[in-house]
């Protein structure tokens, strides 16, 4: 469903990545880890038009989406979810979540019943409805943040980081939150800093180092790997 | 390693140490210390607080509630240039270099304005050369920032930070982004600064690099310290496995939808 | 910051020093005339580099211009002081107030800084104009020519403070101060953490630009003998300064005067061949260099011209 | 107490206050989408000036029907200058984006000197210096229409920004940026649209200086250092600040005009004075927080 | 971060100069011509206007000059400078034209600042000056004694004693009256004047301020005005505050006696104001009303020149002025610089304003030539003249009518 093929991209003369190649297919939960600048922000930005690769290309269902802009690739159905949340925060969190859907034709159709589907997702949402975005805590910016991905009906989320920051409660609803998704048939990305819990969850993960990919398999397989404990813990 | 070396005097004091933004607490009610020539390593997920901590010693924020002390002297709410000229130095998480200054010109600034008595424009940059050796930076004393590799523009900051001839060297994620090959050369460079006299503090995501060099590990999370004490023991804390690893969930049973 | 001169260097900078000092002997009144202006502009442009070295866009330097034309001329008119003495009281006067402004602008960065400095002048227009009884308000002030209209006196009087001025540069680049300003302008925080007391600098910088900026003023004041409110605080004058370097190159001691050089030829040539509205030049100059040379001639000139005369690459 | 005049008073601030809403409008729209102070934008109320004097000279257009002409002119000739001047520059540090827009400032100002000389031009229509009397107090009908047009201008704007799509898309990218593009928000076309919307208000302003005042090339700069005032008295980027920014600085002109000794003298001066006090006290602007 | 930029700057610093200098009047041609030199402001805003309408009345005598076979068998040339409105610019161009274009005689003239600083700057030449513009005493002071000085336009004065003289005539006699002037130099010396003038003959100023030209709105000050209630509310302004002012004294219903201004006679005053701006009365120094054969004959070349234009009074003025200097060198058979002061000062030339000759004023200076003006009123939407009676073409209505009962 989604390719990247040899995607090398560069911060100024520095590169960041190197000859990334990745797939996913429908309906999995890819996770992506690695530590701290490995590049794995770097990748979803990618998928998602913030950032264009110097080489290599990024195809979704055929088609080559590298150097449209970002929102012609949430058109094209593909809904990030970034680190950082990213949210308006002077905006109600319904105007919040309304947004997600305003600029996608498609979506704006359904934009009702969309959000009564968040609001089933996340009912702390519903709650807050007309309390400005900025004065929540973390963990509910955190899903107005994915509620709002979730209005365009996308075909594909991309996660980055979505526990950042977040208490344990939180985290746990979280993931909750992205399987939940996944199983009601959209493809998910997510990338993590938690990686017993992502690994634990995803179908398959790839395991990001320096800027290249340096391991993948299913997500027990890796979750299993001594190498992935020692390069998160040192041991 | 240094486990069992003796108790040293302590050049830093961290105490109660509290930093709100907004309603949200950064840093809340955190104490450590730092003996002098130690090394120890503050280390947590992102967002748990450590940069702040930094920001706070070297006084580009002023602490809501806590001391800081350095050789027994409060800094704490003191403004950075003060803080900077009674010995600490630091680095910058996103390397900020001055872009039109040569790498001479940005670790002369530092030996000019960072220290008490002032040192005239000579020495300053006698000094600055040196430094750019030391760092490794010696054949490029003429070039612009913008073109040099990351490893290079840390190594600016480095010796930016040390041209001000500090006590105390704050170095915040120095090694990330690099090669193994440059991590390790990295490592060699910090130990050699150690051996040099200077007292590190220094925030890190790259494991091998805590293990390998800290005397101590202070572990954050949230804000608050979770855990402190020598690297390996560290590491067997289930407070330190869970706020880096995630929860650990009781057996291999999905969690509730 | 190479500080050995080189006789390419110094070979130039003689011929132009013995050009300038012989010049009154070569042309008449209407060109001596010309150069006392262009000089004039000269150390206006160069003193408000000063400042912007700092990171301090000032758009309202015609306040601290009136301040010295003002105290000058008063001073003269109360008091009998020599107008050289006048004009040094001028510049002192604007010291201080550039003290008193430099700390309470001193944190507004970028454009509230500028738009701070734009109400600072306007303001003095208005108190000046309110208040004759001190000021002499709308009527304004007049002296008698300066030197007795002895016009050679004159070039060599501004020539001497626009020396002066390229001295301080000079000796600014030369020493701690240079490093200090450059960080300040490119990172205040991280300049600051590297010891860099940034409001003892800015003002610093503040003081010296006023300096000179309130010596033009008084010359300006005594060499065209009359002054008004309208004219000395017009922001055309603040304009003039800030356009003259942006052109010429900024934070450089030749950029300020090579833009001055010819920004005054063109103003010249527009004026009597497009007599209307000839300042669209200014406009026309601060877009297209924004634009397109944001380093000025002098970068257009280095990085471009200069390249062109060497055959060896590199260097 | 001398009543009428008391209340003549606060009818003259009010009704200049909605002069300068106008223009401070479009200023306010441009900062709080793209972060830009516009030093151009009195120069373009400027231009709607001339457009609207025109128009009636040449062609007897009233000048508050040309608001239909000067409006969408106005918005082309922003586009037009967004995309060859300001495009080009949105990420470069605010500085260059002051000497940029003060340039233009000044090119269009001695443009405008060039090609319809600095004669000042005035308007004559059926009603003007016709006015209302309301009890003790007089309402030029001109400056009354202008009131209400700037009134009518901010409510509009408000619900724009609210209830439009493309105005919710210009607060979107006003609060964040990556944000915006990520819920399928073309960024770069929104600073487009915004800052021709800015223009096409200034475009209306420059009609209503052309029926309550006189045009001539340097009527915009005057108004926009008030606008700057104005901008700071009431919230950097904040639209309905720029309203009442708008009344506390037509009150204080007017109140100082009536009733201080050589009043007359000072109310010009006053918005330099309240620039400097404000920011002094407060360096992000009275009624809001600054953008970065 | 430092250049190397030496070099380069000696390059240009001589080339600029050498361009800003050769560029003009290098071409000038010899002793084939007689040269006059007019210094006038082309492109600063409030001036230029003025600037101009002389450089009109300049070339029109200029033309009429070299049509009858210019002066002393030779052509005369007219170079024509613009001050920009800046007295360093000014003085630069007068000392071009004495210095490197040597002509004859300096002419035009406007601001009274740049004038100053202009005739301090030439003085030590002694040049010969025959001066339109600059009406401050401050200039007269200074150089109305100079022998080599002439000067066209009224002093400040004049203005100001001829409203004097119009008040004291109207019947019945006016007694409050409230003042109020534009903050730069123009206003201020009027308002100095007048103030000065009208208290010595008993008038009662209820109302003495001044106010920032270029203000967006002065319904403060007319409401102001409007609660002290005088009989001639009387206003020295330029063109644009006095289309403001006019507008908003009807929409917030002020009714003086009389409206009373300085220079209402501007070209867009009719079609900027329309019906509100009639009955307004205002001091003027001339205005193509006048019914004297001179003015009459004048207008018709004007027309001629410029069809469809209605002229201000500093095209008249200015025509003048080149007709008496060429009139004086006829005379003087010469350029000679002293043959021809003695020659202006002997000038009986028959203007638009009358006949001019060169008299004493009354604070120093030696050689003035228009010192009485005239006063105008808007009446049914053509300006009339109504003071002097010798001069009238229409009777003053005073006290104007309110405006409800327009």
């Amino acid at each position: 469903m989604l390719k990247l093929k040899a995607i090398d991209i560069n911060y100024g003369d520095i590169q960041a990545l190197w000859e990334i190649s990745l797939r996913v297919e429908e309906g999995e939960l890819v996770a992506i880890v690695g530590s701290n600048g490995a590049g794995k922000s770097t990748i979803l930005k990618t998928i998602s038009g913030l950032i264009r690769p110097r080489n290599g290309s990024v195809e979704f269902e055929g088609k080559r989406i590298d150097g449209l802009a970002p929102d012609r690739i949430v058109r094209a159905g593909i809904s990030m979810v970034p680190e950082g949340r990213e949210l308006f925060p002077r905006m109600s969190v319904r105007e919040n979540l309304e947004m997600g859907a305003t600029y996608i034709g498609r979506a704006r159709a359904q934009a009702a019943r969309s959000l009564e589907h968040v609001h089933e997702l996340f009912p702390v949402l519903a709650q807050r409805a007309g309390q400005l975005a900025g004065t929540l805590s973390g963990g509910e910016q955190q899903m107005v943040a994915i509620g709002r991905a979730l209005m365009a009906k996308p075909r594909i989320l991309i996660m980055d980081e979505p526990s950042l920051g977040l208490a344990p409660l939180m985290v746990e609803e979280v993931f909750r939150a992205a399987r939940t998704v996944n199983r009601e048939g959209v493809t998910v990305i997510l990338v993590e800093q938690n990686v017993r819990q992502s690994l634990k969850f995803a179908h398959r993960g790839y395991v990001l180092e320096n800027g290249r990919i340096v391991m993948e398999g299913t997500g027990k397989e890796l979750s299993e790997n001594r190498h992935v404990k020692e390069a998160y813990l040192g041991l | 390693m240094r486990k069992d070396a003796p108790a040293k005097m302590t050049l830093l004091q961290v105490d109660r140490l509290t930093k709100h933004f907004g309603g949200l607490a950064a840093v809340h009610d955190v104490s450590f210390h730092v003996g002098e020539r130690e090394i120890v390593s503050l280390i947590g997920p992102n967002g748990a607080g450590k940069t702040t901590i930094f920001n706070l010693v070297s006084g580009v924020y002023r602490p809501n509630s806590g001391d800081i002390r350095l050789g027994g002297e409060s800094i704490a709410g003191l403004r950075p240039f003060d803080i900077c000229r009674k010995g600490v130095g630091r680095t910058f998480q996103i390397m900020q270099p001055f872009p039109k200054m040569t790498v001479l010109e940005n670790v002369v600034t530092g030996a000019l304005f960072g220290r008490k008595p002032k040192v005239s424009m000579k020495t300053a940059e006698g000094e600055a050369v040196e430094l750019c050796r030391l760092v490794g930076l010696g054949d490029k004393l003429k070039a612009f920032p913008k073109n040099l590799t990351v490893p290079d523009q840390k190594r600016i900051e480095i010796a930016r930070a040390l041209a001000v001839r500090p006590k105390l060297l704050l170095l915040d994620e120095v090694m990330s982004g690099l090669t193994p090959t440059e991590t390790d050369e990295a490592i060699r460079l910090v130990l050699k600064l150690r051996e040099t006299g200077a007292t590190i503090l220094l925030i890190e995501h790259v494991m091998k690099v805590v293990m390998g060099i800290s005397d101590r590990v202070v572990v954050l999370h949230h804000g608050e310290k979770i855990s402190e004490g020598p690297p390996f023991l560290v590491v067997d804390d289930p407070k330190v496995i869970e706020a880096y690893l995630g929860k650990m969930v009781d057996g291999e049973d999905e969690p509730a939808c | 910051m190479g500080s050995s001169i080189r006789w390419k260097t110094t070979l130039p900078l003689a011929i132009l020093c013995a050009f300038l000092l012989l010049f009154p002997k070569l042309v008449g009144s209407y060109f001596l005339h010309l150069a006392v202006s262009g000089i004039l502009a000269m150390i206006l442009a160069s003193s408000w580099d000063i400042l912007a070295r700092t990171g301090q866009v000032s758009v309202g330097q015609a306040g601290l211009f009136g301040i010295g034309a003002y105290s000058s001329a008063l001073l003269y008119q109360r008091y009998a002081l020599p107008p050289v003495l006048g004009m040094l009281a001028g510049a002192l006067i604007a010291t201080f107030v550039s003290i008193f402004l430099g700390y309470l602008t001193l944190r507004l960065r970028g454009i509230y800084f500028s738009i701070t400095t734009i109400a600072f002048a306007e303001a003095l227009t208005v108190i000046w104009l309110m208040t004759p009884d001190i000021t002499g308000g709308a009527m304004g002030v007049s002296t008698p020519p300066l030197f007795g209209g002895d016009r050679e006196k004159a070039y060599y009087l501004i020539l001497a403070i626009l020396a002066a001025v390229v001295a301080v540069v000079w000796l600014i680049e030369q020493s701690r101060l240079n490093f200090a300003f450059t960080a300040i302008r490119e990172n205040e925080d991280v300049a600051n953490v590297l010891g860099i007391n940034p409001t003892k600098y800015k003002v610093l910088a503040f003081m010296i630009s006023a300096f000179f900026t309130g010596f033009a003023g008084g010359f300006y004041s005594h060499y065209n003998t009359y002054i008004i409110p309208y004219e000395v605080f017009n922001l055309g004058v603040s304009i003039a300064c800030l356009v003259m370097p942006i052109f010429g190159g900024l934070y450089t001691i030749a950029g300020p005067i090579l833009g001055t050089v010819l920004i005054k030829a063109i103003e010249e040539y527009l004026r009597v061949t497009f007599s209307y509205g000839h300042q669209i030049a200014y406009g026309l100059i601060l877009v297209l260099v924004v634009l397109f040379m944001p380093e000025g001639l002098l970068g257009l000139w280095r990085g471009k011209i200069l390249p062109l005369f060497r055959s060896r690459p590199g260097r | 107490m001398d009543w009428p005049s008391f209340f003549q008073s606060i009818a003259n601030g009010v009704l200049i206050a909605g002069l300068y809403a106008s223009v401070t409008l479009g200023l306010t729209l441009v900062l709080g989408v793209m972060g830009i102070v516009n030093f151009a934008h009195g120069e373009l109320v400027m231009l709607g000036a001339y457009s609207t004097f025109w128009l009636f000279t040449m062609l007897g257009i009233d000048p508050l029907l040309s608001i239909a002409i000067t409006a969408p002119l106005l918005f082309l000739v922003g586009i037009f200058v967004y995309r060859f001047t300001i495009r080009p520059i949105l990420k470069d540090p605010p500085l260059n984006q002051l000497l940029l827009t003060l340039g233009l400032s000044i090119f269009l100002q001695n443009l405008a000197m060039i090609l319809w000389k600095t004669d000042s031009r005035s308007v004559i229509t059926s009603y003007s210096g016709m006015s209302l009397h309301l009890g003790m107090v007089h309402v030029g009908a001109t400056r009354l229409i202008t009131f209400a047009i700037s009134v009518a201008l901010t409510a509009v704007l408000i619900v724009f920004l609210h209830k439009m799509r493309l105005g919710k898309a210009m607060r979107a990218v006003s609060e964040n940026n990556t944000g915006s593009w990520l819920v399928g928000i073309n960024v770069q076309k929104t600073y487009m649209l915004a800052f021709g919307v800015a223009c096409a208000l200034a475009g209306v302003s420059g009609s209503l200086v052309s029926t309550i005042m006189y045009t001539y090339p340097m009527v915009g700069f005057k108004l926009s250092l008030k606008a700057f005032c104005i901008l700071i008295l009431g919230g950097l980027g904040n639209i309905s600040g720029a309203l009442l920014g708008s009344l506390v600085l037509g009150l204080t002109e007017s109140f100082v005009g009536t009733y201080v000794p050589e009043g007359s003298g000072w109310a010009e001066g006053i918005s330099f004075f309240l620039i400097i006090v404000v920011l002094i006290i407060k360096p992000t602007g009275l009624a809001g927080t600054r953008r970065e | 971060m430092r250049g190397k930029g030496f070099g380069f700057v000696l390059v240009l610093l001589v080339a600029g100069y050498a361009l800003a200098g050769f560029l003009p009047g290098a071409a000038m041609a010899a002793d084939e011509t007689i040269k006059i030199g007019a210094v006038l402001p082309l492109s600063k805003a409030t001036f230029s206007q003025a600037g101009e309408e002389q450089r009109r009345g300049l070339l029109m005598a200029l033309a009429e000059i070299n049509q009858g076979g210019g002066v002393l068998r030779k052509k005369v040339e007219l170079l024509i400078e613009d001050d920009t409105g800046e007295p360093s610019v000014g003085i630069g161009a007068a000392e071009k034209l004495l210095t490197r274009d040597k002509v004859a005689a300096l002419i035009g003239g406007y601001s009274s600042t740049i004038t100053f600083a202009q005739m301090n700057a030439i003085q030590r030449l002694e040049p010969v000056v025959a001066w339109t513009g600059a009406s401050s005493t401050k200039v007269e002071h200074e150089f109305g004694p100079k022998r080599w000085f002439f000067h066209y336009h009224p002093w400040d004065y004049h203005r100001q004693s001829t409203i004097r003289n119009f008040l004291m005539g109207i019947s019945p006699r006016p007694k409050n009256i409230a003042i109020a002037y534009e903050d730069g130099i123009y206003g201020t010396t009027s308002r100095d004047y007048v103030v000065k003038y009208l208290k010595e003959t008993g008038f009662n100023i209820v109302f003495d301020e001044r106010f920032k030209s270029g203000s967006s709105d002065f319904t403060p000050m007319l409401t102001k005005i409007k609660k002290a209630n005088p009989d001639v509310f009387y206003w020295v302004a330029y063109a644009g505050d006095t289309t403001l002012i006019m507008k908003q004294a009807k929409e917030i219903d002020f009714n003086p006696k009389l409206f009373l201004s300085v220079a209402i006679n501007f070209p867009q005053y009719k079609e900027s104001l329309g019906d509100t701006g009639n009955n307004v009365a205002g001091v003027d120094v001339w205005i193509p009303a006048l019914k004297n054969p001179e003015t009459v004959n004048w207008l018709k070349k004007f027309n001629h020149a410029y069809p469809g234009r209605t002229p201000e009074y500093w095209a008249p003025l200015a025509y003048t002025n080149m007709m008496t200097v060429v009139d004086a060198i006829k005379r003087a058979g010469s350029t000679d610089k002293d043959k021809l002061i003695s020659a202006l000062e002997k000038t009986s030339y028959d203007s638009p304003f009358g006949k001019i000759t060169f008299k004493k004023s009354e604070e120093g200076g030696i050689h003035q030539a228009i010192d009485e003006q005239i006063i105008t009123q808007w009446q049914k939407g053509s300006a009339q003249i109504v003071w002097p009676p010798k001069k009238a073409t229409s009777k003053l209505i005073y006290p104007t009518p309110d405006w409800k009962n327009r």
